[in-house]
């Protein structure tokens, strides 16, 4: 870890004066920051502070009244998640959002789905390209399987899993797409100790390994300062602290917010 | 401000204009009298009373307990074959009560057999189910009470009178049946209109209808409001199917017939009585309009063997509803949240 | 096969034997590995690639003649061609317990001088860097799979690619260079060393030549059949000699295919679709499926459960017989055809052994029951008899031939014999060259004759099979003279589900008590069934309920030793449960997970007085280790219980 | 029971992922293949092939098409008879303006013409979800009964409005005894049964499963809607206009308006809920299931010797499907080739319970 500062790149995303409401309540209000390439950012907060509409904006799932998000350098408004998955961000939902219907290995290639290329009529007929193709995003999603420590429970459906594998059948899916910039809902959340440490650890692997830009909303303060880089907090839908770990500890403000003191 | 407005609720003004020309439209052709007209809006109307009735059964369910009540025909069908049958044994006034009991009766098994093993399923698996539910219905009631035609005499006369005569060259004829029905629809809507408002019962229900779990927490009994509310409309089907019987003969095709009510339901809003109300008068008056103006139309440009467009008019519309306004006129809209 | 045999006769090494089946059978399979969800298959033309090419890294590397290379890992193609590059070096292979903890490394490392390890993962990795400052020898360590290796930046550190990639460059610049290192090989060479787990204190390493062990690994194979068709899995671990003969040496001189699974947790899937045709499991593991087979049973229908109960009688009374060939009435015969269709195929079916065509058992005694138990239900599970100074094969039972409670004659080219003490003598070309650098023990064990001394008592029967009893040093007497043989009455109520572990004590002493080991996944079964509420190991450990549970098992097992006149005497009169389980950990298991009885009496001395004291109850206060490594102390009383004993077969006869 | 599967493994990925990777499966499907191609046709009377073989097999095509839609898609479609009737008068009408054409080359284009309709209908879907869908496909029932009763041309003029097939000819192969067309749509139904099991283990079935199960999760992981969705309307579209063709020609042979009313739409959807939703196999089971039962209810209480009426055995049938869609609603939602799935598990694991 001890050369990671010097990976962290430039800015890969920002996020500009986002503000999103339902109806009257506000979930965001002008909120502002941004990530760099290879680091792991963090967004805390308490419950409904607005992270997980953070996320949903970033990716495309809401559609912000205000503020316009950069990424690559192109400035974007309104995407379609899949234009979001398309342009190489990937996230894992809060709440299991697996597809239950299906084993493990198939959740895991559906998130091969954009690299896939052949036609309908080659699949139907499962010829060439189209079975050379399924033979070749196997092995890629068997080397995640392979990663993230699920070989027991490839061909198990996923609704039979234990919670916290189900969650890294979720964090598989996300890596089968290859993605510059991973966006984590709470990946930690209803896990006993050792399945976090192991979560943690899988994390720091995949930014290390893959490079890949990591966006992590976590509800637990602890666990998330020993992995993060940088730390955005937000509190009732504004940005209330941004900077360092130790930066944000020292934050009045953050301090108040987590203890509820200034409510 | 104005140009706000015209934005926001753009589709529903353009729907406006397109059923205001559609009202308008066979003006253009001279041939069309006032009175012609006036006649084709009131049969329309009338129908459009009988949508509301099974659509407000649809309804009712839907908003307490989720359920896409695809059986509500098949209870029409059920309780017109009832009061029928029993009709043939005692009084009217007996057979209709007595039908009644038993409409609350098979509510009751429905709610105990179909919905609360089914609770906290998906949408789709439930109106699946009253699919099944149907087809048990259609089958048991022509088990039970015949498959034959059968008719229910409400002692009104059937003879079409002229009315307004003084107003429009030629009078307009109007069924005095029609006319009854229209005025009982009338009366049950705004019955269950002050059950809802000032009953206990009726709150009741609405509070479940707006919210599942918070009406449980404070303990109204969801399977008993279901019972209930099935019961209900068990009722409106029962007053729906002793209409159309004693209109058009009890025959299996009420229960077809009934289906009407699902575009009424779309164009409406699904969770919303008055849109259950609104809705059936527009389709009732819009396919009538369309059979009648549009029919003749269409028939002579494509060389159609017959017109018979309301069969599926009702649905083009809401459809094409759908497509601009999913949530229906009265409906409200829907956040999915991740 | 006689053909391929015959061409083996003048490869007197491993690397010799390599380069023989990479030249007769190129494409069949040597190993297969399952990864990435398939099983990748290495040819043994492909496999003898990846040996030269890590034999030449090495080479290149410094590593030299005589060198030793420590491997450590699970079964993984790479660790075994780790061993064959060494050896055709001319070095010599030092396999590791890949669960052992770091200071136990540190010893083997040492004592050996090691300069090269093989290490698998980070995980052993971690624990070579850990006893660095210890063993100042080791230069060089090669990893295999790089995962959260990217940073770590110790010069001692390269991967295994790596190492591959610097060895193809040499072969290519010298292609010659390997094939005289290999020629210059010689049977008497050393081919191995293992260390012994030490039953008997400080681990010793066996030095193992390449002819001896080709020697056993032929003998065995001739005397089975096997060929190249056979498929094992790899299950145990590398550093036992057990695992290595099935999965190195006899590869090697058969030229059949070794299998490894995909990970701990999948090997009983892993077996079921591979489908070895020649099996080794120790009694624990057979044990343990026992176990399994029972609790899923109790789960089946009670049609399926009396289905079941039906056939295994049957099974029972005439299954072994005809396994052995002998003659059974057609009656029988017939019904037991029914049961293979119905409940014995489908058994093997998923327990994987539908192909096993030779089963062995061995490293300590089994229990009769357990052993009846899967030649009845068709499986050909015979005992064998060996360590890892004999090169394993001493003693296999003949098929045809098998007994529950001897371990067979003698295999081809071993001599034994016996010395006053009972305590069995061998000879054979199997036999260790020494104990590494330390020949005091070297001479204690292997005298100026050439017999190994075993340490094991035992005896020959009528039909000169051999019946191991215990340890010399074990088999003790009762203060009244007659016989007490710890490991048998263990081993007897071992064979319950509800029992994991037992320790008998007696020698000397008036009568015989035990600590019992529950096994927690039956009892808690048991329990659940029973909606008996408890709150742990401890707590369930202690219930009256559970306490009558085990003492039916151990009064079954009474009557049992009442029929046997030599042994009526050993009858378990006071038993009591232990708080926790006995574990390698904590000293009280050795790594092969054999108990370790003389340290247990010791650590638990009290708890022994008060079973002779006759209290009725002990408190006890110990330091456990969790599985996470934390340690804690339990604080807990102990129940002791009576058993009833029954009066000796013989004496009632008398009567 | 019958598993003996030590020794069946799998060491390159085609064969993993190959269609029936246990070797008892697929001895047990050449038997069943062998036993409909080579014994059936010699041993089953002709009465057999009209009335149960040949209406099974169409419907189980359409049960197909309708299940990669509803049970692959999770796109609830009330009304899919319709492109049944699309596929059965582009059939007719193909057959009748270009009678040069190869009736195989009729068939696909009749699924094509379908499966261009199907997507029309499924345009809807893009913004709208489960109920609301059901009513569009409706609109498209209640639509299509009419286009084809009352717009002369699709009928050639026909006086009644019912249309007369001209025999199928199939490179000089006139398919009309029952023997022939049986042969002749076991073998289209193995081919299409094939096509449809290869596209939904294949990346297209993968998003229309995880549009079913999770659609704001499938777009995340960047599966277009409009695409999944529609090409789910369109294959499933297809299956069904092929299905109609077939209907109308090898089945009816003359047919008249309604013959794809509302009803045949319901039977459907019965088929996949009783067979299985989101199973091929559940498709033929539930088929099976639709076929036999009326036959059943009419002879079997006369072989008992309680006689019943036509009509009564009608009613009877409408209850039983009723009650029974209630039933594997609420007991087993994945109908029987679920049933069927866990028997078979039950017999790999035998003679342990799990």
């Amino acid at each position: 870890m001890n050369d990671r500062a010097h990976r962290i790149g430039d800015v890969i995303l920002a996020v500009d004066r986002v503000s999103l409401a339902f109806g009257g309540v506000k979930a965001l209000s002008d909120v502002s920051f941004d990530v760099r390439e290879h680091e792991v950012r963090a967004i805390i907060g308490p419950n409904g502070a607005g992270k997980s509409s953070m996320l949903n904006v970033i990716n495309g799932v809401y559609h912000p009244q205000q503020g316009t998000i950069r990424y690559l350098g192109r400035e974007y408004h309104d995407m379609d998640p899949h234009e979001v998955a398309e342009s190489g961000i990937a996230r894992t939902f809060q709440s299991l959002a697996l597809f239950k219907g299906m084993s493990v290995l198939d959740n895991i290639m559906s998130g091969r789905n954009l690299k896939m290329r052949s036609n309908i009529l080659l699949q139907a007929l499962r010829i060439g390209p189209a079975l050379r193709e399924e033979i070749e995003h196997r092995e890629v999603v068997e080397r995640i399987i392979d990663f993230l420590e699920i070989q027991a429970y490839r061909k198990t459906p996923v609704g039979r899993l234990p919670y916290g594998l189900q969650k890294r059948v979720d964090l598989a899916r996300a890596l089968a797409m290859e993605p510059r910039v991973l966006l984590l809902d709470e990946p930690m959340s209803g896990m006993n100790m050792e399945e976090k440490q192991d979560m943690c650890r899988f994390i720091l692997d995949v930014n290390d390994q893959f490079g890949t830009t990591v966006v992590l909303i976590e509800h637990d303060m602890s666990v998330v300062m020993d992995i993060s880089d940088r730390v955005v907090v937000l509190d009732y839908g504004k940005k209330i602290g941004d900077g360092s770990p130790d930066e944000v500890r020292a934050n009045q403000a953050v301090v108040d917010a987590y203890l509820g003191v200034s409510h | 401000m104005m140009k706000n407005v015209i934005k926001k609720n753009g589709p529903v003004l353009t729907l406006g204009v397109v059923l205001l020309a559609g009202l308008v439209a066979p003006f253009a052709d001279r041939s069309t009298t006032a009175g012609f007209y006036v006649e084709v809006l009131l049969g329309g109307l009338m129908a459009g009373v009988l949508y509301s009735l099974v659509a407000l059964g649809f309804a009712l369910i839907f908003k307490a307990s989720g359920v896409f009540n695809f059986a509500q025909g098949a209870m029409v069908l059920f309780a017109a074959l009832a009061v029928a049958r029993l009709a043939e044994q005692m009084p009217l006034w007996a057979a209709i009560p007595l039908a009644m009991v038993i409409m609350v009766a098979l509510a009751w098994l429905i709610e105990r057999l179909v919905l609360r093993p089914l609770v906290n399923q998906e949408a789709v698996a439930l109106l699946m189910a009253t699919l099944g539910v149907s087809y048990f219905l259609d089958g048991f009631g022509q088990t039970v009470w015949g498959s034959d035609i059968y008719s229910i005499e409400l002692g009104i006369p059937k003879e079409p009178v002229m009315i307004l005569e003084s107003l429009f060259q030629g009078g307009i004829l109007v069924n005095k049946e029609d006319f009854v029905a229209a005025i009982v629809a009338a009366a049950l809507m705004v019955a269950l209109a002050l059950f809802f408002q000032k009953t206990v019962t009726g709150r009741a229900l609405r509070a479940v209808a707006d919210d599942h779990q918070a009406a449980q927490s404070i303990g109204i009994p969801l399977n008993r409001i279901w019972v209930i509310v099935w019961s209900v409309a068990g009722f409106v089907a029962l007053v729906a199917g002793v209409i159309w019987g004693s209109k058009l003969g009890v025959q299996f095709s009420i229960s077809q017939v009934a289906l009407k009510a699902l575009p009424v339901v779309i164009l409406g809003g699904f969770t919303s009585v008055t849109g259950a109300i609104v809705g059936g008068l527009i389709i009732g008056v819009g396919e009538k309009m369309a059979e009648v103006f549009l029919g003749p139309v269409l028939v002579k440009a494509f060389d159609l063997a017959g017109g018979g467009i309301e069969n599926w008019f009702a649905y083009m519309l809401a459809l094409l509803f759908l497509l601009v306004r999913p949530e229906g006129l009265f409906g409200e809209k829907h956040i999915d949240r991740v | 096969m006689a053909e391929n045999l015959s061409g083996l006769d003048t490869c007197d090494t491993f690397p010799k034997l390599l380069l023989h089946h990479a030249r007769v059978r190129p494409e069949h399979p040597a190993i297969r590995e399952k990864d990435l969800g398939i099983w990748q298959t290495w040819s043994w033309h492909r496999f003898a690639d990846e040996v030269r090419s890590l034999a030449c890294g090495l080479a290149a590397q410094d590593f030299k003649r005589g060198d030793h290379l420590a491997i450590v890992g699970d079964n993984r193609p790479r660790i075994y061609a780790a061993m064959c590059a060494a050896q055709c070096l001319g070095g010599i292979p030092v396999p590791l317990y890949q669960d052992a903890v770091a200071a136990e490394m540190a010893f083997p490392i040492q004592n050996a001088a090691i300069t090269h390890a093989v290490a698998e993962d980070q995980e052993q990795v971690d624990k070579l860097l850990e006893i660095l400052p210890q063993c100042p020898s080791l230069k060089r360590i090669y990893y295999d799979e790089p995962r959260g290796l990217r940073h770590y930046a110790q010069p001692q550190l390269m991967s295994c690619d790596e190492l591959l990639e610097i060895g193809r460059e040499s072969y290519r610049r010298d292609p010659a260079f390997l094939e005289t290192e290999i020629a210059k090989g010689a049977g008497a060479d050393t081919a191995a060393m293992f260390f012994t787990s030490g039953t008997t204190g400080v681990a010793k390493g066996v030095v193992l030549t390449h002819l001896s062990l080709i020697d056993r690994a032929r003998a065995a194979a001739e005397m089975e059949g096997l060929n190249d068709a056979d498929v094992v899995l790899a299950y145990l671990p590398p550093a036992w000699i057990g695992q290595n003969i099935f999965s190195y040496a006899q590869p090697f001189v058969t030229g059949y295919c070794i299998c490894c699974p995909e990970s701990p947790e999948t090997v009983m899937s892993d077996m079921r679709e591979i489908g070895p045709t020649y099996y080794f499991a120790p009694p624990r593991v057979l044990e343990a499926l026992l176990t399994q087979v029972s609790i899923r049973m109790e789960d089946a229908s009670a049609l399926k459960r009396s289905l079941y109960r039906h056939f295994m009688e049957i099974a029972r009374r005439v299954g072994g017989a005809i396994l052995d060939g002998k003659s059974v009435g057609t009656a029988d015969r017939l019904l037991y055809r029914l049961g293979d269709a119905l409940v014995y195929g489908p058994l093997r079916n998923v327990l994987g052994m539908s192909r096993v065509r030779v089963a062995y058992t061995a490293g300590e005694a089994i229990g009769p029951d357990l052993f009846r138990f899967y030649r009845s239900i068709g499986i050909n599970l015979k005992q064998l008899y060996g360590s890892t100074e004999t090169c394993v094969f001493v003693c296999v039972q003949p098929n045809g031939q098998v007994k529950a409670d001897t371990v067979g004659p003698a295999v081809k080219g071993v001599e034994l014999s016996f010395t006053p003490e009972r305590e069995l003598l061998i000879r054979s070309p199997g036999l260790f060259k020494e104990y590494y650098k330390n020949p005091q023990a070297t001479a204690e064990s292997k005298d100026a004759q050439g017999w190994f001394h075993t340490g094991d008592a035992g005896y020959f029967d009528a039909d000169g099979h051999l019946k191991i009893i215990d340890r010399v040093k074990d088999v003790g007497k009762l203060a009244d003279g007659s016989l007490f043989a710890p490991k048998y009455l263990e081993n007897k109520l071992k064979f319950f589900p509800y029992i994991k572990e037992a320790v008998a004590f007696g020698h000397g002493r008036d009568r015989v008590c035990a600590f019992i080991n529950m096994d927690m996944e039956a009892v808690g079964n048991w329990a659940e069934k029973r909606s008996l509420p408890y709150a742990g190991y401890v707590d369930l450990a202690s219930r009256d309920e559970v306490y009558d549970l085990v003492r039916d098992c151990i009064e079954r097992v009474n009557a049992d030793l009442a029929a046997e006149p030599e042994i009526a005497g050993s009858q378990i009169h006071r038993f009591l449960i232990l708080h926790k389980e006995l574990d390698a950990d904590d000293g009280e298991l050795t790594r092969t997970r054999k108990v370790r009885r003389l340290h247990v009496g010791e650590k638990y001395a009290e708890l022994v007085a008060a079973l002779y004291e006759g209290r009725p109850v002990v408190h006890v206060e110990a330091q456990v280790r969790y599985e996470d490594g934390r340690t804690g102390s339990i604080s807990a009383d102990l129940k002791i219980r009576d058993a009833k004993t029954f009066p000796p077969a013989a004496a009632r006869k008398a009567a | 029971m019958f598993y003996r599967e030590n020794g069946q493994f799998k060491s390159n990925y085609a064969s993993d992922q190959q269609m029936l990777p246990i070797l008892q499966d697929r001895a047990f499907m050449l038997g069943l293949l062998t036993f409909a191609f080579a014994v059936v046709p010699f041993v089953v009377s002709d009465y057999v092939f009209l009335s149960l073989l040949i209406p099974f097999l169409i419907l189980t095509l359409a049960a197909i098409g309708l299940n990669l839609l509803v049970g692959y898609c999770g796109q609830i479609s009330i009304g899919h008879a319709a492109f049944m009737a699309v596929g059965a008068y582009s059939a007719y009408n193909l057959v009748l303006r270009i009678p040069q054409l190869n009736f195989l080359v009729v068939l696909v284009l009749a699924g094509l013409i379908a499966a261009a309709v199907g997507m029309l209908f499924g345009i809807p879907s893009l913004r709208i979800k489960g109920l609301y869908l059901a009513v569009a496909t409706l609109a498209a029932q209640f639509f299509m009964d009419w286009l084809f009763a009352r717009v002369k041309w699709f009928t050639n003029y026909a006086h009644s409005g019912s249309v007369q097939t001209a025999p199928i000819d199939l490179f000089g192969w006139i398919v009309d005894t029952p023997v022939e067309k049986y042969l002749f749509l076991l073998g289209l139904l193995i081919v299409f049964t094939l096509i449809a099991k290869n596209l939904v283990r294949s990346h297209i079935g993968r998003e229309w499963m995880a549009m079913r199960d999770m659609d704001v999760a499938a777009e995340v992981i960047g599966i277009r809607p409009v695409y999944a969705k529609l090409t789910a309307f369109a294959v499933s579209s297809f299956y069904c206009g092929v299905a109609g063709a077939l209907w109308g020609f090898v089945h009816l042979g003359a047919w008249e308006p309604l013959a794809f009313g509302l009803t045949v739409s319901l039977n459907l959807l019965f088929m996949i809920i009783i067979g299985g939703m989101g199973s091929l196999l559940g498709s033929y089971f539930g088929a099976a299931f639709i076929v036999v039962l009326p036959i059943l209810l009419n002879q079997v209480p006369g072989l008992l010797g309680v006689p019943i009426s036509t009509a009564m055995a009608s009613h009877l049938e409408f209850m039983i499907f009723g009650a029974l869609i209630v039933f594997f609603l609420i007991v087993e939602p994945h109908g029987l080739a679920r049933l069927w799935a866990i028997g078979k598990e039950k017999l790999r694991l035998w003679p342990f319970p799990h």
